[in-house]
């Protein structure tokens, strides 16, 4: 089958789509690395709880608020909603395995994803997000303001995260309930409160990339699932520990991917998700620890 | 230890009693259902040896039950050079060839702790459903593979699914033996030891790579004969057979039934099989509490039941099923062992 | 002796089902540097974290006049900083946020305390925006007070600062320790397996075995009980 | 290992004890004097749920039938069990609702790996298997290996050539770019549409496939604008459909868009940008909901009084949800066939009455079209019609065309 040939628009095209489904990825990939640093567990949840949140904004929307009025509500709504859940579900069990804690996020994706089919219905829905569904002209490519501002908000995320981690006392004790809980403790730290915190920072990390990419993808119940697979591999891909690692693998993960889904016609759509697969245990032989990750030394 | 060891034997063979008089009791088609509680534990058993006894967190079984299911299919559907080879006699092929992808899997495994590993596992179940559609001419594509329905061989008078029944326990019961034997011997040892603190293990001369890649490999094979048996019942094998949720619902069971505890393992299946087909039955008994009216039919609940379920269970039973036997019957044990 | 800051009456210790303190009673006074010394195993470790609230405890623990809770974030809070064994650094983040978690429960200037803390101990200074991990022993040592100065704590818990160091490192921290307590008006709970040392600078000082308190008194009185001498001082 | 072999020995022994107690019934399973029992396996759960309302819908039809007296002073019992779309418990569903439940026919199980897994096993038990949500064209055509099997829906590959057909006479110098899932549902409309296009089937420049795992199929409209076609063809399902939409609008491109009828409910097009929707074309055959076109339509008020009145849990979105509607329709049929197949209804009889169908005036889809089945043509509903999207709604034009293989 003729496939079309090579030509640079395209190509610079696919490649601000990648970028753009990588700052996705990154965005939920950063959540799942705030609570894996604080907690050692791999949130399930976490896609879950993101299209929630949307599916929250969309009621607001729908009853008449603007996105931008909704937007703060939202937020609330979903800090209030992590710091309860990491009270209620997880802190029981904070001892317990590791295994016992995935396995409740995992219970609670999928009473999350169940109530919201009860709730809102399976159906496929209209997002409007706070960008222009225009396209501009950036050097003779046609580039959707959507995909400019997705990329541009999951960056200033970032930055304003490092910013809270490296400058304020909050996100100092953070930082220091996860590396050294026993220390922190001595110094003050309410530690349980900050692992709270943790889950609370995270469920407003999903409902901002929930709320992005919505309106590019449609929103339904199931709408993150395949992109928290994504997001667990781009978080994998740096580091599972290292934020910075999460935004870096998360949109190299999306370039890579979608380059080599366009131009590796043995790829295609249908082996994407194996080649990142193989991509990443590659990478992880090398540096078992991923990109940006800490390596603990075991001299075995 | 004497003591410990009878009464292991004594509750296997009252097991073995329980599963030979079972049908007599329940429905045909009850039978079937008890045979795929079965077949999830077998898989369950072969995850518990790597989980539970040498500590590598696996989401992908799955995945080495899509393996033995789909080796199943072929080796019956299309056979070896154009000789369908019988269905029994595809099941401890389809545990060898698994086995050799666990084995294949264990080798990078050694380089990967934890949630790393745990996440490339998920990795392969995620995957692996993309490779019959690829590669359709050989394993099916999309629209599968249709198998011949079981039926009970050498001319025995049983009902199909008291075939696949007693088929699927006899299995159970030999590999359980197996795995018991297994545990209890040095590969068992060495596998806790490993379990506990690595180092401490390669230091006192166990050979880590040679046990880590085993456990992946005989893990794997436990659920390569798992996948076969569910591709007889099913009689169809497609990527959707063996979603990836699959190999998610093996943890769960794995970590309900408690790890470390063959026993409790059986609990464990039958949570993945119940919650997967009954959840309708669930929404009703919860209808018995007041003010509340679930609609089993409408979309959502069965996976809002499921998850609460699982929550529920986790909150109370941390440990698992075989956590709860051990807590109720560690009392008794002590007694007698510091009485005897 | 002055007014007592921090007294513990009958205190018992337990990790899991295993005793660890029965019974300790002692006080430390306003100002004091006060010693515990003991063989391993002897329960001076769990003595210090009984206080902190670090591990089970039964029995009374009262800290400037007030019942202290068993919870460390709130023994932080109320006025004791503990340098645990290992110093509990945090080797991952750098020496300023080191000093900064030391203020956590306070509302200051950090500015101000840390440069309290760098006229003690110069050499932190220097490495400030290093991390933690690459300090030397001593520096880590010199660290983990500095952090626990910047709490402004009205007791400070020492365990064991001579572990590993070299002796004229240790020289070092004591001279700034002495001097911490002349200037702020410290008071020191310190665990030492360096008794010569511990007894030239505390005031008093508790000999614990299995758990007890077997000989209490100060410096002097401990230097000539014959029993001490013979096990901890080694002439 | 010889208390193993011991054990196996008493296994096999216990087994055989078993097995000689049973022993089967001979009426007709799931007929009673008065009560016939339907069963069907859908998604209720997982990524297809919403498909499971087509269950709902029926059984909210049947209802409104028991309610006015039955079929031949028989209620209708529907029992439908949720597979999550797992072609596994889709088995394990359809044995529990043959054996366990004894219902008399299977119906409108929805899936085509669904349908194939369970196709073998109906058909050597001789339980019907009737009309199959799914547009497989397997289900109608290979009656001679499967006569319990019975479709209900126009076959995909002809949709694909209806569209082949139209695009031959109306569009002048067509490049064409194909958007399809990639499995065997996308590939019968592609094979459908070449068959369709005939000797013009080299006017298509480009076809790129999305695995239904993607989050987003936006790379591959891309690739296909790079083709510079002016057809572009959606052959895609649910949200990838929108994401299609979304995706051409956002790059500028302006094609004539066909899209499939599975992905064209009204309640779809009008969330997606409309300067790409406008004028894309599509076949119907059920009367949507959501469209105001039926507003007033005697059939949608029925349909929405059925579900108001016997429905279970129905909400507002729900009475304008195309499934339930679907749903309806196919119970409507079966209803019919119930009635054909005489007083005292076998498995036997009611095949026969399946495959001899000549159904006019069902109110739940376009008016004139008939459901007609001969044992030799076993595809009831093959009239469909084209229409184009404007002004936020399906204006359906040109006559019934046929949608039946040849």
């Amino acid at each position: 089958m003729a496939v079309a040939a090579f030509t640079w628009t395209e190509f610079a095209q696919q490649l601000a789509a990648g970028i753009r489904e990588g700052a996705i990825y990154a965005g939920l990939a950063l959540a799942l690395v705030i609570i894996y640093r604080s907690t050692r567990v791999i949130n399930f949840a976490q896609g879950e709880l993101a299209t929630f949140t949307t599916f929250i904004a969309w009621s607001l929307m729908n009853h008449g608020l603007s996105f931008w009025s909704a937007f703060p509500i939202v937020l609330a709504i979903a800090f209030t909603g992590g710091v309860a859940i990491e009270r209620i579900l997880i802190r029981p069990v904070e001892n317990a395995s590791v295994l016992t804690i995935v396995i409740i996020t995992l219970g609670l994706a999928l009473l999350l994803n169940g109530l919201m089919s009860i709730i809102w219905g399976g159906q496929n829905r209209q997002f409007h997000g706070p960008f222009s569904t225009r396209t501009i002209d950036v050097g003779g490519v046609p580039i959707s303001v959507q995909d400019i501002g997705i990329v541009v908000t999951s960056l200033a995320l970032v930055a304003l995260l490092a910013l809270f981690f490296r400058y304020t006392k909050l996100g100092l004790a953070m930082r220091a309930a996860a590396v050294n809980p026993a220390s922190s403790r001595l110094v003050g730290v309410r530690v349980s409160w900050m692992l709270a915190l943790g889950w609370g920072i995270a469920a407003v990390l999903g409902a901002v990339a929930g709320m992005m990419i919505a309106p590019v993808v449609f929103l339904d119940p199931n709408m993150m699932q395949t992109i928290l697979l994504y997001a667990f591999a781009a978080a994998v891909l740096g580091g599972l520990d290292s934020p910075l690692g999460a935004v870096v693998g998360g949109i190299l993960l999306g370039v890579t991917i979608t380059l080599l889904g366009r131009y590796v016609e043995f790829i295609g759509s249908t082996l994407k998700l194996p080649a990142a697969l193989l991509l990443i245990l590659v990478l992880l032989l090398v540096r078992p620890g991923g990109l940006f990750g800490k390596v603990a030394v075991r001299r075995v | 230890m004497k003591l410990k060891l009878v009464l292991e034997i004594l509750g296997f063979v009252a097991l073995a009693v329980l599963v030979a008089v079972m049908p007599s009791f329940v429905s045909d088609f009850h039978s079937r259902e008890f045979a795929i509680v079965g077949m999830y534990f077998i898989a369950l058993l072969g995850l518990g040896v790597l989980t539970g006894y040498s500590g590598q967190i696996s989401l992908g079984h799955g995945a080495f039950m899509a393996i033995g299911g789909y080796t199943t299919a072929i080796l019956s559907v299309d056979g070896i050079s154009g000789h369908p080879v019988r269905d029994i006699w595809t099941i401890p092929i389809a545990g060898v060839v698994a086995g050799l992808a666990g084995l294949l899997v264990g080798v990078p495994a050694l380089r990967l702790s934890g949630l790393y590993l745990a996440l490339i596992t998920f990795g392969i179940a995620v995957s692996f459903p993309q490779l019959p559609k690829k590669f359709g001419g050989f394993l099916g594509g999309t629209s599968g593979q249709i198998l011949n329905l079981v039926k009970a061989p050498f001319g025995l008078d049983l009902t199909p699914n008291d075939w696949i029944y007693y088929l699927t326990w006899g299995i159970a019961l030999v590999l359980l033996a197996v795995a018991w034997w297994l545990l209890r011997g040095p590969t068992g040892r060495a596998l806790q030891a490993i379990r506990d603190s690595e180092v401490a293990a390669a230091s006192s001369g166990i050979n880590l790579a040679f046990y880590k890649t085993l456990a992946f490999g005989i893990s794997a094979f436990y659920a390569g004969v798992a996948g076969a048996l569910y591709a007889m019942a099913s009689a169809y094998v497609n990527p959707d057979t063996f979603p990836i949720i699959l190999s998610i619902y093996l943890v769960v069971g794995l970590a309900v039934g408690g790890l470390g505890s063959l026993a409790g393992l059986i609990a464990g299946a039958a949570l993945i099989y119940f919650l997967q087909n009954h959840a309708d039955t669930v929404a009703r008994w919860v209808n018995h509490l007041p003010a509340v009216d679930l609609n089993p039919k409408q979309p959502g609940i069965s996976s809002a039941i499921f998850g609460a379920v699982l929550i529920l269970v986790m909150l109370l039973l941390p440990t698992g099923a075989g956590g709860l036997l051990r807590k109720v019957f560690r009392p008794l044990t002590t007694r007698l062992y510091t009485r005897s | 002796m002055s007014r007592s800051l921090l007294e513990l009456n009958n205190v018992e210790a337990r990790y899991g089902p295993v005793k660890a303190l029965h019974g300790v009673t002692l006080t430390v006074g306003e100002g004091e540097l006060i010693a515990v010394l003991g063989a391993n195993g002897a329960g001076k470790t769990t003595t210090l974290r009984a206080v902190s609230g670090t591990v089970k405890r039964d029995g009374e623990v009262i800290f400037n006049g007030k019942k202290l809770p068993r919870r460390p974030e709130a023994t932080a809070r109320a006025g004791i900083a503990h340098v645990p064994e290992g110093r509990g650094t945090f080797t991952e983040l750098s020496v300023w946020d080191n000093l900064r978690l030391g203020a956590y429960v306070r509302r200051s200037n950090v500015k101000d305390d840390a440069a309290r803390v760098f006229k003690y101990f110069p050499p932190l200074e220097e490495r400030r925006q290093q991390q933690a991990g690459t300090l030397s022993g001593g520096e880590q040592q010199m660290l983990a007070l500095g952090r626990a100065m910047m709490a402004r704590p009205k007791l400070l818990l020492l365990d064991e600062p001579s572990l590993g160091l070299a002796p004229i490192v240790v020289a070092e921290i004591f001279r700034v320790l002495d001097a911490m307590k002349a200037e702020e008006g410290i008071s020191v709970l310190v665990v030492e397996q360096n008794a010569t040392l511990a007894l030239a600078h505390a005031a008093r000082a508790y000999v614990l075995e299995v758990g007890r308190v077997v000989v209490k008194g100060s410096s002097d009185e401990l230097r000539a009980n014959e029993s001490v001498r013979r096990s901890y001082l080694g002439y | 290992m010889v208390g193993v072999r011991v054990l196996l020995v008493c296994l096999l022994a216990a087994a055989v004890a078993a097995a000689a107690a049973g022993a089967r019934p001979n009426a007709t399973p799931g007929v009673t004097a008065n009560e016939i029992h339907l069963g069907s396996s859908v998604p209720l759960s997982g990524e297809a749920a919403i498909a499971g309302n087509v269950a709902r819908g029926a059984e909210a039809y049947f209802k409104y039938v028991n309610a006015r007296g039955g079929v031949n002073g028989r209620r209708i019992k529907f029992t439908y069990l949720d597979d999550g779309y797992d072609p596994g418990r889709a088995v394990n569903n359809t044995i529990r609702l043959v054996q366990q439940e004894q219902v008399f026919a299977m119906f409108s199980s929805l899936g085509t790996n669904n349908n194939l897994a369970v196709r073998k096993l109906l058909n050597d038990n001789k339980v019907p298997q009737l009309f199959v949500s799914s547009g497989a064209t397997t289900f109608g055509r290979d009656y001679k290996k499967y006569p319990w099997t019975i479709g209900y829906i126009p076959p995909y590959s002809e949709e694909g050539a209806i569209f082949g057909r139209y695009i031959v006479k109306n569009i002048k110098k067509p490049k064409i770019a194909i958007l399809y899932q990639d499995d065997d549902y996308g590939r019968d409309l592609v094979s459908g549409l070449r068959r369709g296009l005939g000797a013009k089937a080299k006017s298509i420049v480009a076809r790129v496939g999305y695995d239904p795992t993607s989050s987003d199929v936006q790379p591959q409209v891309t690739q296909l604008k790079a083709s510079k076609a002016n057809v572009l063809m959606v052959f895609a399902f649910g949200k990838f459909s929108l994401q299609a939409f979304n995706a051409v609008s956002r790059l500028n491109w302006k094609p004539q868009i066909f899209v499939n009828d599975v992905s064209s409910a009204s309640a779809l097009m009008s969330i997606v940008p409309q300067k790409a929707a406008n004028g894309a074309i599509s076949i119907v055959f059920g009367k949507d909901p959501a469209s105001s076109l039926w507003k007033s339509d005697k059939g949608i008020r029925l349909f929405q009084s059925i579900l108001k009145q016997h429905g279970q849990d129905i909400t507002s979105r729900d009475l304008k949800d195309g499934y339930f509607t679907a749903g309806m329709a196919t119970a409507y049929t079966m209803v019919n066939t119930l009635k054909k197949a005489g007083r005292n209804p076998t498995r036997q009889s009611v095949m026969n009455a399946a495959t001899h169908l000549n159904e006019k005036g069902n109110p739940f889809v376009l008016p004139g079209i008939v459901i007609h089945t001969t044992p030799k043509s076993r595809f009831p509903l093959t009239q469909v019609r084209l229409q184009r999207w404007q002004d936020n709604n399906w204006r359906p034009f040109g006559k019934l065309i046929s949608a039946r293989p040849r």
